[in-house]
């Protein structure tokens, strides 16, 4: 097939030293993948009209999901057959996206066989995305997936692919299993992901601690955050190490050179002020520390979390359709994240029925917290508020009671005031 | 069909993870000790063992072929024992257990050509982004062209690590913000600037009337008869483009060669490291697109990254640089115009303004 | 009448200012140097002409009678001649020009016995209050009682200036916070917590039903037809005993002895200095009426105080305090109790919740 | 007439050390005032109620006047007769409030013989509060006023009495001349102040520096607040005086003995950073400092606002009926207020202009402000968006055209769009 449409333009993004998707997809298409072929060419033409030109999806899917495919048609399909269908199947990655290549080709074998072998690797959400398949080919493609021990995430307004960062994998401050708990949860909610039945979508991530590599409070509506309660472990020597120079400053995120000053960089930034550098020796008043990760950053071999740890759990962030942007907000603060999960599955439950039952058609339950009050969910959980739920008490002096906590309840007698009181 | 709903097999979530890692990490796991980076883009972890993992990353474009998987897959066979993995930003890692390997792998990647290696500490690392207008259907703007070109402008920046601190940009192509674009250093959003064009003579069969009303957060869509058709009709004084009523319904495209383009949102961050997680906040609410290489929102970004560079102290993500010397002050060092558009007016919009008179001139 | 108009002299406006400055006002206005406070309650403004101006400032009770005023005025003409004023916190200050005239001053403010001398610097000054059950038709509470309770409590914090800052404490008797009382150190509120009891029988004649009605914020007042009589029913659900009906419908009164109370707010501030202006906050959502003397909310007060001076730095404000230490750990040391109450759920209530994993235990 | 009424409640707070209002109101009845013996048992029953015993306030007030009487009628008045009629008048203060005693005497004399002599000194907006007047010595004791040169302050849907700081009298860093301005503004504002015509209430409050003594960001919908654009002035001498412990901190604000950290208590507590002690010299950075305060507040003998002087005019600020209380936002950030305040009195004539078009009944400037959106009210005083009306830009990405700012306009033809992309 190779190469049918002249891309002028794309050309140009051939150039530069960063990798181009564009030369990447012609060597697709030279290969004699036509759905690249075409691609490319409705991509030129994109350039040339400054706007898109894919139809609104269609519901396309596979038997038994109501999610996991993307519909997506061109809409100048004579122009370039290859894209007339161009649905994307979302790939359930494994937690934290380590792939044994023998594994992965076995996607990559099926996806060359059957779609256009274009992905992205991986979608926002955390899948390996399929992207552009014909709607004949789902069905295919599903059988021999799952055939091959792979599964569909999630999409409509299910549960979506949960995601997490390496954690324990690689990271030396996972202050929980990520990975275990993304997979576990993944595996107990498979019926939440595949069959949409909630008021929107609702996503799990899962970071092994409070640098939150997988951006979780700001793109889950349910962010699982590693943390601790006891006191960070501090390496005495290797604080002198570091202000002695011999340890480059914060892993060397700046180069081998870079010398800290235990002080100024570590110290006097502590956004807390709970930590001294005296006489040579580093102390926190741990009882006054945020565990914000700033001065273990800065000193990785010196500083480590405690351990006795758990995770914060913070309850809906989502992007700003309709009522605005939201980071997610602390519900438990503290929780043990010990398999089987029970406690937290718990929780999860409670949250669900509380936002099925009240939240509106396309309504993420961050808005549906911020639409009936923090309070309104913190009863359906059962849970006493604490002030590290939020930043600052109000400062308005609207609250409610109910009739039961004031003595004397609510109905008053007007005739009673009136002997007290002449209108 | 009946057989075939027997033989399926479904509901059986991906593979575990642990089937998934290197030798090295299943006797470690959980076991590390601490870390260094010892150049741009290649990490040691040294566990409680004494073992040590060696780490390199990779810039990737994120949309990309069977063809390049098979590519990483290579390298991965031939230096890391068949295993490699993809971060949270959509860069490719590999991992050696030897520094040996390790040289042997840097070789490799760099005669691949389009393996930079980078994007640790204080750099620019990979653009998160979506998809544009390789597969939505509501992009303003293209993504992968336009996170190419800025990219390649800021190369230098991901091979190095000469920032004060961590910048990440990340790009959405529409007001949906697939990704973490409202709490990014550097924002690059897809904005439509017209509201829908609307087709009456198909409306009612293609979308639930109702359903489409209800879609419109500042309620601009009434119902309204056009031509005998039952359609709907909107008020272009209340519409923000936001695109949420296409997204119920086919019939109200937005895409508009001339209306739509990009705004640049600063100053957002995810860690809570130092100071709690940011948004992003408005600093130029249009620029046209400029297919195929967006010179001026490129331009725009280096200017951030320059002004950034040579006023913020070392630490400082770009968000706490702008609040230490205040807003008024990063519109004068980057030149940008200060417009009514950057005054808020949406739900929060009180707690936006400047009830101080502490300001600079 | 028309005659009485034809004399009448109206829209003449207050006096001029300079009409009632003392002769060394006149000859330094607007060419003062600086100033020093020598002791509690007392300071001197140095002008550019060398003059020195001695300032005392009396405690006072702002509802007083003419005697008091006319007490005032005699010490006024004895050494100030003939000039006094009033703070913007209703303390008293009285001027001298000489050290020698100060001393006598003192001496007949002490021989007085009710014009105790202080207020300045790091100290509790004048409480600002409104009128409670002294004339107003809506408070929840007495204004000067609680306050004189209050300052009997804290006259050491007045008389010296040993606290961290400045102090500055209000006091207003309903939610329409007559005073500063959103943005002070300590607030004193007057709270309602029971909805309106309606006089169905009268309401139709003293209320505009509609304006009634519009008047809640949270639409909880419907129109109701009862016993034949137009009026209107309040859903006691959504009542937040805000008042804002009986101010425009007197058949609603609020006022009962078991539901109204005192809320104490604390961290708010108005000066521009180190900080912006910041509202107060939600320390305590309610402590009974306990007249004559108020203990649990003297005692909440001075609970605060002393947290404070045990636990804030030099030139920290309470709200500046707090916020260093926490709201987790304001509540720690004050053992006041968290509820419900504290957890905002009003327009911007979602700005105040924590949008981080930064917190204490 | 004398005490009539046992008040034990009320006799407890004529013990301890701070001026006792019920000693005071007693020596009054004493002195033959049945309205304050008859306040005295009024109050005494309210204690024992813990409820007002003041009915809603009827309309009563001078002829001509929309306002400056507020009235008040006893809901026990067969018990307490003294007080069955208690209005009050509102006297205007003269600015910043200073007193003659022979002026003030004026007033005493008019309010003990037509009064209760009972006032409020002064009113939280700065009347003058007579309080307790029957309603037909009204019309006398504004006649006897007038008379003496007194008039009345503000009530109602008008403009309140302005109030200010007391500036240039004797403080040295008044950058205004608040006295003159609100005197001025109230002269010229004379109808505005008598003759109720707005949807709400009005008001202006006046502060010499950023210190904003008369708490004007709180508590007015207009706030005029000093400022300078040029350095401040530093005394290098008076700076050693102060490190050497010479001159106390603050003006003595602690205490005579404590001596001033120049680097910790003053360079280090700065808000923006902008200050540096070195080799004994202070310097500032004049272009990033935002005239905060605290330095001048710390160092008054060595340090001294800058001479080119102006204010800041601020808007909104409000308590909490009905939206929630609101601070003052900033909107000129600097004007020069000089005699006559021409250029001020045409921003406030666009102002009472727009919100008497657009505020609702019983809507404050700043709600209006906040239903409406800043933008509408800068372009209705024709001002251009400056970043110092913000603390921050907005975060959310929803903001608005007009059809001439898009190239194409608003109407677009779907048939044109449709024959480049299909349905
Ligand atoms: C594919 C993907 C973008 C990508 O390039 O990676 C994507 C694509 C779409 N997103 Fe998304 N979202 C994707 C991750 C996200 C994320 C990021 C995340 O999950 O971490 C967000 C922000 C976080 C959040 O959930 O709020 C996100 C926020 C949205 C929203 C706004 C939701 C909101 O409450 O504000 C919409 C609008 C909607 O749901 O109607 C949306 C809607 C869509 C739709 C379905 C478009 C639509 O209007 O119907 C897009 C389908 C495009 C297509 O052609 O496939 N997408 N979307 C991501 C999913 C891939 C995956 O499964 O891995
Ligand atoms: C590989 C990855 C996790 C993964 O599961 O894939 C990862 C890995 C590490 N992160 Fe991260 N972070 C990764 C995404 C993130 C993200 C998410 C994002 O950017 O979308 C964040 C939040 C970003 C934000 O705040 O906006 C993130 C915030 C951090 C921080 C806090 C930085 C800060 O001060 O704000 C640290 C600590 C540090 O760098 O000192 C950190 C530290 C680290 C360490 C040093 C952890 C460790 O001990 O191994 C790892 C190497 C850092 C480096 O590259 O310099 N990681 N890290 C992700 C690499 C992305 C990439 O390809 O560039
Ligand atoms: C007399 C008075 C003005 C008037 O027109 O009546 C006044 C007079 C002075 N104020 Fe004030 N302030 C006066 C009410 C205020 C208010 C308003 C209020 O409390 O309602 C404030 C804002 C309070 C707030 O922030 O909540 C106020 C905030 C200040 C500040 C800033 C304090 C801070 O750091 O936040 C200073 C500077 C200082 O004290 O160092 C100041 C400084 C001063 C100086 C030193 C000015 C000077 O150079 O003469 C005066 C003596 C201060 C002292 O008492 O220690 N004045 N001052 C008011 C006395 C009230 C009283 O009787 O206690
Ligand atoms: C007398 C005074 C309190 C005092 O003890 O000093 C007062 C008394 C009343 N205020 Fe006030 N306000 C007084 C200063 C204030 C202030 C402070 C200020 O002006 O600096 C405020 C807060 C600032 C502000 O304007 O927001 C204030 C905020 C209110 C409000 C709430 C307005 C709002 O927008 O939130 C109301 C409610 C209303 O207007 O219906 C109110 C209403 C009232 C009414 C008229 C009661 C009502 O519901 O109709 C009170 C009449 C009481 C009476 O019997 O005389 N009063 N009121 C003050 C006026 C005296 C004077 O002229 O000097
Ligand atoms: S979130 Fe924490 S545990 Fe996870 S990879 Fe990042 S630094 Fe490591
Ligand atoms: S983790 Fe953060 S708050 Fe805790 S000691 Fe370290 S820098 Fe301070
Ligand atoms: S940001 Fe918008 S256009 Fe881009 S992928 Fe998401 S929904 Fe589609
Ligand atoms: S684009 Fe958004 S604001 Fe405009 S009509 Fe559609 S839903 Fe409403
Ligand atoms: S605060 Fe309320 S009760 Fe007190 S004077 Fe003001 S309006 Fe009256
Ligand atoms: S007290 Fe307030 S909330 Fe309750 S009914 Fe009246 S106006 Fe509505
Ligand atoms: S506001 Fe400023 S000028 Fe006015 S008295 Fe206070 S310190 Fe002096
Ligand atoms: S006025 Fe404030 S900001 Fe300016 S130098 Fe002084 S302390 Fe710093």
């Amino acid at each position: 097939m190779a190469i049918k449409h002249p891309t002028p333009m794309l050309d140009e993004l051939e150039k530069g030293p960063w990798p181009s998707f564009v030369t990447d997809i012609k060597r697709a298409a030279e290969a004699g993948k036509e759905a690249c072929a075409d691609l490319l060419g409705q991509l030129e033409l994109s350039y040339n009209d400054k706007e898109g030109h894919w139809k609104h999806g269609g519901i396309v899917g596979v038997l038994g999901y109501g999610g996991g495919v993307i519909g997506r048609y061109s809409d100048v399909p004579n122009l370039f057959p290859g894209v007339e269908h161009f649905h994307t199947v979302r790939v359930n990655q494994p937690a934290s996206k380590f792939y044994k290549t023998e594994r992965l080709r076995e996607i990559m074998d099926i996806w060359n066989r059957r779609g256009s072998s274009m992905l992205n690797m991986h979608g926002s959400t955390g899948d390996i995305i399929l992207l552009g398949a014909f709607t004949e080919q789902l069905e295919p493609i599903f059988a021999e997936l799952t055939q091959k021990g792979w599964d569909l995430g999630g999409s409509g307004s299910a549960l979506r692919t949960p995601e997490c960062c390496l954690g324990k994998a690689r990271c030396e401050w996972a202050c929980i299993d990520t990975q275990d708990i993304c997979y576990n949860l993944t595996q107990e909610y498979q019926d939440e992901m595949h069959r949409p039945a909630w008021p929107y979508k609702f996503k799990f991530k899962i970071s092994g601690c409070p640098n939150d590599c997988v951006a979780s409070i700001a793109r889950s509506d349910c962010s699982i955050i590693g943390t601790w309660r006891d006191d960070i472990r501090i390496d005495q020597a290797a604080v002198a190490a570091y202000a002695g120079g011999e340890i480059p400053a914060r892993g060397g995120a700046m180069g081998q050179g870079v010398k800290l000053d235990v002080q100024k960089d570590v110290v006097e930034l502590c956004p807390t002020g709970c930590m001294s550098y005296e006489g040579g020796k580093l102390a926190i008043n741990n009882r006054e520390c945020t565990r914000c990760m700033h001065c273990i950053n800065l000193m990785p071999k010196a500083l480590r979390p405690g351990t006795d740890t758990g995770a914060t759990i913070l309850v809906g962030a989502k992007a700003p359709i309709l009522e605005g942007a939201q980071l997610s907000s602390v519900i438990i603060p503290f929780i043990k994240m010990e398999e089987p999960y029970d406690e937290f599955k718990e929780f999860v439950a409670n949250t669900w029925d509380w936002w099925d039952e009240n939240g509106k058609n396309r309504e993420r339950i961050g808005e549906t917290i911020q639409r009936l009050g923090l309070q309104s969910y913190l009863d359906a959980l059962g849970f006493d508020p604490v002030p590290q739920m939020v930043k600052e008490p109000r400062s308005n002096p609207y609250f409610f009671y109910t009739e039961d906590e004031v003595p004397g309840g609510f109905d008053r007698d007007i005739e009673v005031f009136r002997k007290k009181h002449a209108r | 069909m009946a057989e075939m709903v027997a033989n399926r097999i479904t509901d059986i979530g991906p593979p575990k993870y642990d089937e998934m890692w290197p030798e090295i990490i299943k006797n470690n796991y959980g076991k590390w000790l601490h870390h260094e980076i010892l150049e741009p883009g290649v990490l040691v972890h040294v566990a409680e063992s004494g073992d040590k993992l060696y780490t390199v990353r990779c810039g990737a474009t994120r949309l990309m072929t069977t063809h390049m998987v098979e590519d990483y897959c290579k390298i991965a066979d031939e230096f890391c024992g068949g295993y490699f993995r993809f971060t949270t930003r959509n860069n490719v890692e590999f991992m050696v257990t030897s520094t040996e390997k390790l040289e042997g792998l840097k070789k490799a990647l760099a005669a691949a050509g389009n393996m930079p290696i980078g994007g640790t500490g204080h750099s620019v690392t990979n653009i998160v982004h979506t998809q544009g207008w390789v597969h939505c259907h509501t992009p303003a703007i293209d993504a992968s062209g336009p996170v190419k070109s800025v990219m390649d402008a800021l190369f230098d920046y991901f091979t190095s690590m000469k920032l004060p601190a961590q910048v990440r940009i990340a790009l959405a192509c529409c007001l949906n913000m697939c990704g973490a674009v409202h709490c990014s250093d550097i924002a690059i959003l897809g904005v439509h600037r017209k509201p829908p064009v609307i087709e009456h003579s198909h409306l009612d069969k293609m979308c639930e009337i109702p359903t489409t009303i209800a879609s419109c957060p500042t309620a601009a869509i009434k119902p309204s008869k056009v031509d005998d058709f039952k359609s709907v009709a909107v008020n272009a004084d209340r519409c923000m483009y936001c695109g949420n009523c296409y997204t119920m319904c086919p019939a109200m495209p937005l895409a508009d060669a001339d209306g739509d383009g990009i705004a640049i949102m600063v100053g957002g961050k995810v860690s809570n490291s130092k100071c709690m997680p940011k948004f992003s906040k408005l600093a130029i609410p249009y620029i046209p697109n400029e297919p195929p290489r967006w010179e001026s929102t490129v331009k725009a970004i280096t200017t951030i990254l320059e002004a950034y560079v040579s006023g913020a102290k070392r630490y400082e993500r770009i968000g706490e640089w702008i609040e230490r010397i205040g807003w008024e002050r990063f519109f004068d060092v980057t030149g940008f115009e200060f417009t009514k558009r950057h005054i808020d007016d949406y739900r929060f919009a009180a707690t936006t303004w400047r009830t101080s008179t502490q300001f600079k001139w």
